[in-house]
């Protein structure tokens, strides 16, 4: 069970806009905080050979996921000077126009907190093992392939 | 020798996503009896990851190595 | 009045996580969007010369704020393909650890979200007339001044 | 003729936030009364803004003109 101490950021389904207030809302007692950087991953409806995505399916390698989120954690805040980072990533059937990645960063000063956010969602896209599967309309489905 | 696989995402659908193969004792050979086993491979680009590291090369698997199939990443 | 036609940025009192929440909500209609980039500011308990910030006044010279964002939107929009902009700014008092500021951008991919929304807080900071009154325990103050 | 005058922030502690001076026909002369008037504004570097658009250089003010005066900025 060494994978325990490594912290979880998968959550089962899409990600709520009270989840995300409530993340907000707990940095307030925070006061040396002057900036928060969010970007949120939102499940798009794209058309594909004229089959359009109602949904993506999220799979991962969790214990590799999160032992390598806890090796990109330490870069990011070996790097910048972060109050705090926090990240969500959704497993299972996400619908279209829901959310799926939550990435949340703070700091004294803007450019570290937008700057390191920035750099996580790359690394998150680059560098976990997480699999999407674009489920269309008829059921059928394609696997994602990130650029 | 026994070697325990796991496969995710679309190389899941082709092989199951646990598997094993017997005496294949490093990757390379393991790539080649994959293309053999399961012929939709040979055209799928995938990384081999060892104990949750992925290898670049031709890597050595021990009995107690866990072994992983990861094809393109598409989290996000 | 002729300022009419400018969208209102300015909001009496902090930002409420509620207020956030529901912004983002409002977008999952929206299936074309894949990628939100917000940032928020944060009013910050900085210790200066001893002395503790409890609070930010801020004030506007809301007809030239207005009519100056109107033009940075429009150029903003000029340049990235966003699905969306929206910006909230606070006036009044703002206590330490409440936000007083919202900026939120939405597009197909990231790149441009993540972009536009940097670029935006940049834009606010150094172009909007905007002044915040760093207002200490003690009742006394000082203006601040954006680097 | 009549200028009417609005500053803010720490413009507005020294000036009071409306005022109205007499005769001034451009920015420079403005100026320079107001460090007669307000000797503290000497030492302040502030902006002008005529119709809403900050103006640099000596510029020109008419009756109808909107003037106002806009130490450095801190929203956000």
């Amino acid at each position: 069970m060494t994978e325990k101490k490594h912290k979880q950021i998968f959550v089962q389904g899409a990600i709520s806009s009270a989840f995300i207030a409530d993340s907000i809302q707990k940095h307030s007692t925070k006061t040396n905080i002057g900036a928060h950087s969010i970007f949120l991953g939102q499940v798009r409806s794209d058309s594909i050979n004229d089959r359009k995505v109602v949904a993506i399916d999220y799979t991962t390698y969790e214990e590799m996921a999160l032992e390598k989120m806890h090796e990109l954690r330490e870069g990011i805040f070996a790097k910048y000077p972060l109050t705090c980072m926090h990240i969500y990533h959704s497993l299972g059937t996400i619908a279209a126009g829901e959310l799926c990645l939550f990435v949340f960063t703070s700091s004294i000063h803007r450019k570290e907190a937008i700057d390191a956010c920035e750099e996580v969602v790359e690394l998150i896209k680059k560098e976990l093992p997480v699999w999407g599967k674009e489920i269309f309309e008829d059921e059928s489905y394609q696997w994602k392939e990130n650029k | 020798m026994a070697i325990e696989i796991k496969a995710f995402g679309l190389l899941a659908d082709i092989t199951g996503s646990d598997f094993s193969v017997i005496e294949q004792r490093d990757t390379d050979s393991l790539r080649q009896l994959l293309a053999e086993r399961y012929p939709a491979l040979s055209t799928i680009h995938y990384a081999i990851a060892i104990d949750k590291k992925i290898v670049s090369g031709n890597t050595l698997i021990n009995e107690t190595s866990s072994v992983a199939l990861l094809p393109p990443f598409s989290g996000g």
